[in-house]
């Protein structure tokens, strides 16, 4: 029983990102910062235990839940079916506000209008499958390995248009890059979940009920303002 | 987000730097010793025992190291036993440059005449003392380039140690662009700090080849 | 553990993982065929080309000896656009592997081109031919036979550094095994599978090299 | 009883039948010189003798111990036997004193002062004392087989085998590898040599061994070999040298 | 006009003085040997002849023209003036045919079946007609060396050096060569060889040079110089061949 485990041993490990902003990128003293990690962190502190945050990447999140090596994954995971078979998901945890954006001179309305364009974007994120199942065929989507891979596209004129957060694409345009992304169309919003081992009914429960503890006493909505810039909305 | 400083960035690839170094070293010696006795095997004169070796050294030659770590690392914590990081890493990087290293040098081996073969059998001495006494000296001198040689990669391999949890030097550079959306000036650091580890081992590799070659220059 | 492994997820991406092997085998064999070329080219600059020429080549062969492939692709991929010199993934793939490969078959080549006796260059002199023609008829079969197992083994290493260009969203072996695994989160299985096709690659690959050995080089090696 | 006893020996590499049953029994302090054209076998015979070649038939005792392929039985064989090669193959990372040390060190566990002054012996046994320090790459062809020699002679076989031991050497060279051989002929030691020098196998050696494709075509004192051959291929090989 | 004239030709190796003025003439037609110790300069000389090396004083000129160390002016030397070597030197790579045809493809650009019946009338002159594809490897020493010449022979040289072509062969397979070289200097060819082949020597050229420590110490036909040696140099070496 992965609850008990965690209470045993008085922390609780959590796999959080650091290779995509805002939900978790890293500090100048190389911690990792972010939603997902404010997120682990009030859990943990909810909970009444130490935490241990374990850096992971989109390749290794899964199997380091798998081998125990870590009892959450807080990594702006998004749900479908297959990933359904393999891990249990929580309540949703964090709204998606992703879109499509491009340059001005690329006339793009909605994902239709996607045909015969590329689509830079990060693979296994929440818009990459999104993205994927409203996209016309003839689009081309490009899939890169983290959420540098997939700005560096964009920036060096690789992709036509990316599809990412919009809190991404804010901090690009702070940059004033030379190609400046405009919000173009949203992509369907789908909010991120916990990821833990199936099979751990009271650790879920767990969770849930802390998730909706937060929900209510404002402190999730806290972390959302400060790094999405937003509350919480009413969905979630 | 927060705003790295050039020193910033600089800083913190040269402390992840230690990594790679760290891992180089171990897997370099840890390399060296296994690739010794895989040698052995491997020129030895039990057929089985030298099929095992070959087929050590295709398995370990053939796979990308990015999917032995991950299956050292992930598979063995699949299977029950509960490895750390470092163990993981440690064991595949060595595992892989044994591999390696045990090829390098059995080419050095076989190049050395057949007649310092039979002039030691003739005198008596077994098949360790051979190599030890009399194989592996003169083999030594021929194997000392190329063995630096590789050293270079595996410097360079240890940036896929990133798939099991490390943050070295590649990793490093990938976290940091992230958070500061300058990957020319991040990654020209990184591919800088890579030149200063691997250059000198080439280089020696290149003056130590150039050294031993220079008696044998025959007209 | 209890850990179930499940690959009946094979059928439905199978198309993805011909493609991605598809996808590693051209790039292989455009990049090795031109690295190799590019190799011996660089390699007659250094060991007998014109003296002027040969400080940019050696500059390039220690600059991509000593810096990991992946940031030589990130270069190419993404740096090249800012010089206006844009290509599609693939292509930069291409590129990157032909260049790397360039410079490793260099150093390998020349070792075999110093390893000529000298006879077989004062053979080729004293029947009039220039320095290039006895480089091109006489010198360099034999020294391509001379460094043919570890020309090979640099093939192969290069094939598996490959997987790297799945970075750039060249869709590769290694793309379609992170690809399945970032929708299914089977990635034990995606990687097994992967590497058991990157061992069957390698070999392939390495008896390929040894029948084009065995066209190049009718004798055995003297 | 003789001190090697070669019976009926035959070896194949491959499809090539190299030795076709051979018979030849070595009393100690013998000196036999065996000649033939290339190809013939000779060397074959000697790997054979030395075990440094497995035989596929037949049988070779040396002082009464049959010869297996196993470790440990090579390992006494050789204790026994020495072989010294046409080209020398001393240890070129050693010098000369330690080319003749490192046998005894290892395989007898000879104490190094011991193996030290036991060299030190042999090589002014071969006139070469002086060049203790020397490395072999500083050694002449001749001076190096004397090393060769020398080395053998520290693990104190009771037999050596030559083969073809001044055929890389150049001609003025010769002469004084040769003069050490006669030494240790006239020592007693059993030498069983491959030579093209016909003119030492006349002077020194009791016995001449004539092989012709895989066979002892003849055999005997090299007057006879020599003087008097008795067959057509012996007669010609004798014309020719 | 002398087909070869070498004037005061000297040649240093650091300090290492290898050739210390030296003057020969060869007249079309004329076959010389030169014989001398090792060391004394003799390859070095053939070496510099054939622009393989270049010289530091004095002049080389061939058929009238000057031997200068640009590619066009060292081309025009080699398509007169061919070498034999030692070594043999065949390309292994290549049969015997393609050995012959590949100078006459690449330097003269003649056309492939033009270049392979002159390889196979060369050949035939060599007595190798029939191993036209046969591999250097495949060939012994004597059919490889033999090969060579035929090799040389297609460029349609005005003359030909030779560096102890028969030194690296068993002796069985001399003859069979220095029949070939014999036939060359029958038909007019002007030969140059360094050779240990004294007997050969004294039979087939017209005129012996002796060189010792980088000089011509006594030159003549070979009648005086072996009949009648004038330097105790040549004495000693003539006394030890
Ligand atoms: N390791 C081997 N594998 C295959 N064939 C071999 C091997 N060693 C020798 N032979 C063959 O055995 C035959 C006899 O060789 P061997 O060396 O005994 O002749 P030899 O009488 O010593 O000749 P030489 O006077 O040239 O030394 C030759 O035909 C040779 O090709
Ligand atoms: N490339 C070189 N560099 C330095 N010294 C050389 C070179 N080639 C020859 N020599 C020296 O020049 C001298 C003459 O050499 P050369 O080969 O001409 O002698 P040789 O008369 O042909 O002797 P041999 O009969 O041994 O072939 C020797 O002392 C040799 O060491
Ligand atoms: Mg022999
Ligand atoms: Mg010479």
């Amino acid at each position: 029983d992965a609850l008990a485990d965690i209470t045993k041993r008085g922390t609780i490990r959590i796999a959080v990102p650091q290779d995509f902003p805002p939900f978790g990128s890293v500090g100048t003293d190389m911690k990792p910062v972010g939603y997902d990690v404010d997120t682990a962190a009030l859990i943990a502190k909810k909970m009444g235990v130490k935490l241990e945050l374990v850096p992971v990447t989109s390749a290794n999140r899964i199997p380091f839940l798998q081998t125990n090596k870590v009892d959450l994954v807080i990594s702006s995971l998004g749900k479908n079916p297959d990933r359904e078979k393999v891990i249990d998901f929580s309540d949703a945890y964090a709204p998606f506000f992703n879109g499509v954006f491009a340059p001005a001179d690329v006339k793009v309305a909605s994902a239709a209008d996607l045909s015969g364009k590329s689509v830079g974007v990060t693979r296994g994120a929440i818009e990459d499958l999104e993205l994927s199942k409203i996209a016309p065929a003839d689009a081309t989507i490009k899939r890169y390995e983290d959420n540098n891979g997939t700005i560096s596209a964009f920036l060096s004129g690789q992709v036509d248009a990316i599809a990412t957060g919009n809190v991404v694409a804010a901090a690009i345009l702070e940059r004033n890059p030379p190609k400046r992304p405009e919000a173009k169309f949203l992509i369907k919003n789908s909010p991120c979940y916990i990821g833990m081992n199936k099979s751990e009914p009271a650790l879920m429960a767990k969770i849930n009920a802390l998730l909706a503890e937060s929900k209510k006493d404002g402190s999730l909505t806290a972390i959302a303002q400060k790094w999405l810039g937003a509350p919480l909305p009413a969905d979630i | 987000m927060m705003e790295f400083t050039t020193w910033d960035i600089l800083r913190n690839l040269l402390l992840a730097a230690r990594w790679t170094v760290l891992l180089s070293l171990v897997s370099f010696v840890g390399g060296a010793i296994v690739g010794l006795a895989v040698l052995f095997v491997r020129i030895g004169h039990r057929r089985w025992a030298r099929r095992c070796a070959e087929g050590y050294v295709e398995l370990f030659q053939g796979t990308p190291l990015l999917m032995q770590l991950f299956l050292a690392f992930f598979g063995l914590g699949l299977l029950g036993f509960d490895v750390p990081a470092w163990l993981a890493a440690g064991l595949a990087l060595i595992l892989w440059s044994a591999a390696f290293l045990a090829e390098i040098w059995r080419g050095c081996v076989e190049a050395i005449q057949r007649g310092q073969w039979e002039a030691s059998a003739s005198l008596g001495m077994g098949y360790l003392q051979q190599m030890r006494w009399v194989i592996l000296p003169q083999a030594l001198r021929i194997a000392v380039p190329p063995t630096v040689g590789f050293s270079m990669q595996v410097v360079k391999g240890t940036a896929l140690t990133s798939i099991i949890g490390f943050v070295e030097l590649s990793k490093a550079g990938t976290m940091v662009t992230n958070a500061t959306f300058q990957p020319f000036t991040v990654y020209g650091l990184v591919a800088l700090i890579y030149f200063v580890l691997c250059w000198p081992l080439s280089k020696s590799s290149q003056i130590l080849e150039r050294k031993l070659n220079a008696p044998h220059r025959h007209h | 553990m209890g850990y179930q492994f499940e690959f009946g997820w094979i059928v439905e991406y199978l198309p993805l993982i011909v493609s991605g092997i598809a996808t590693t085998i051209q790039l292989i064999a455009v990049g090795a065929v031109a690295g190799i070329l590019l190799g011996i080219a660089c390699a007659w600059v250094r060991a007998l080309g014109p003296v002027w020429l040969r400080p940019p080549v050696v500059a390039y062969v220690e600059l991509i000896r000593n810096t990991p492939f992946l940031i030589q692709l990130f270069f190419i991929f993404f740096g090249l656009p800012s010089l206006g010199v844009q290509m599609s993934e693939l292509q930069a793939a291409n590129l990157a592997m032909i260049v790397n490969l360039g410079a490793y078959s260099c150093e390998i080549v020349r070792a075999g081109i110093q390893a000529t006796p000298r006879g077989q260059f004062e053979a080729g002199a004293s029947l009039a031919m220039s320095p290039f023609e006895t480089f091109r008829h006489v010198v360099l079969i034999p020294a391509l036979q001379r460094i043919w197992p570890a020309l090979s083994s640099q093939v192969v290493i290069v094939m598996l550094g490959s997987a790297v260009v799945s970075q750039i969203a060249a869709e590769d072996l290694t793309f379609a095994a992170n690809y399945i695994q970032s929708r299914n989160f089977r990635a034990f299985e995606t990687y097994i599978v992967a590497t058991i096709l990157y061992l069957a690659l390698s070999i392939l690959l390495r008896q390929a090299l040894r029948g084009v050995g065995l066209l190049l080089f009718p004798r055995r090696a003297p | 009883m003789p001190l090697i006893a070669i019976t009926d020996v035959k070896k194949r590499f491959g499809e090539n039948e190299v030795l076709k049953g051979i018979n030849i029994d070595v009393e100690p302090g013998e000196v036999i010189a065996i000649i033939g054209k290339s190809g013939s076998g000779k060397s074959t015979l000697l790997r054979c003798i030395n075990g440094l070649e497995n035989i596929d038939e037949g049988s070779i005792l040396v002082a009464g111990a049959h010869l297996a392929p196993d470790e440990a039985s090579l390992k006494a064989l050789r204790l026994k036997v020495g072989m010294i090669f046409q080209q020398f193959n001393l240890f070129p990372h050693l010098s000369a004193g330690r080319n003749v040390m490192l046998s005894q060190m290892v395989v007898k566990n000879t104490p190094k002062d011991e193996a030290e002054a036991m060299a030190r012996r042999m090589l002014d046994r071969v006139g070469l004392g002086h060049r203790f320090d020397a490395f072999p790459d500083q050694l002449s062809g001749g001076q190096q087989q004397r090393v060769a020699i020398a080395r053998a002679l520290a693990m104190q076989p009771i037999a050596l085998l030559c083969d073809e031991i001044t055929s890389a050497l150049d001609p003025e060279l010769v002469a004084e590898v040769l003069a050490v051989v006669k030494e240790l002929a006239a020592d007693g030691m059993t030498l069983l040599m491959v030579t093209h020098e016909m003119q030492f196998a006349r002077d020194v050696c009791h016995r001449v061994v004539f092989m012709h494709e895989g066979r002892v075509h003849e055999s005997g004192p090299p007057e006879d070999v020599f003087g008097a051959p008795q067959t057509p291929e012996l007669r010609q090989f004798v014309g020719r040298h």
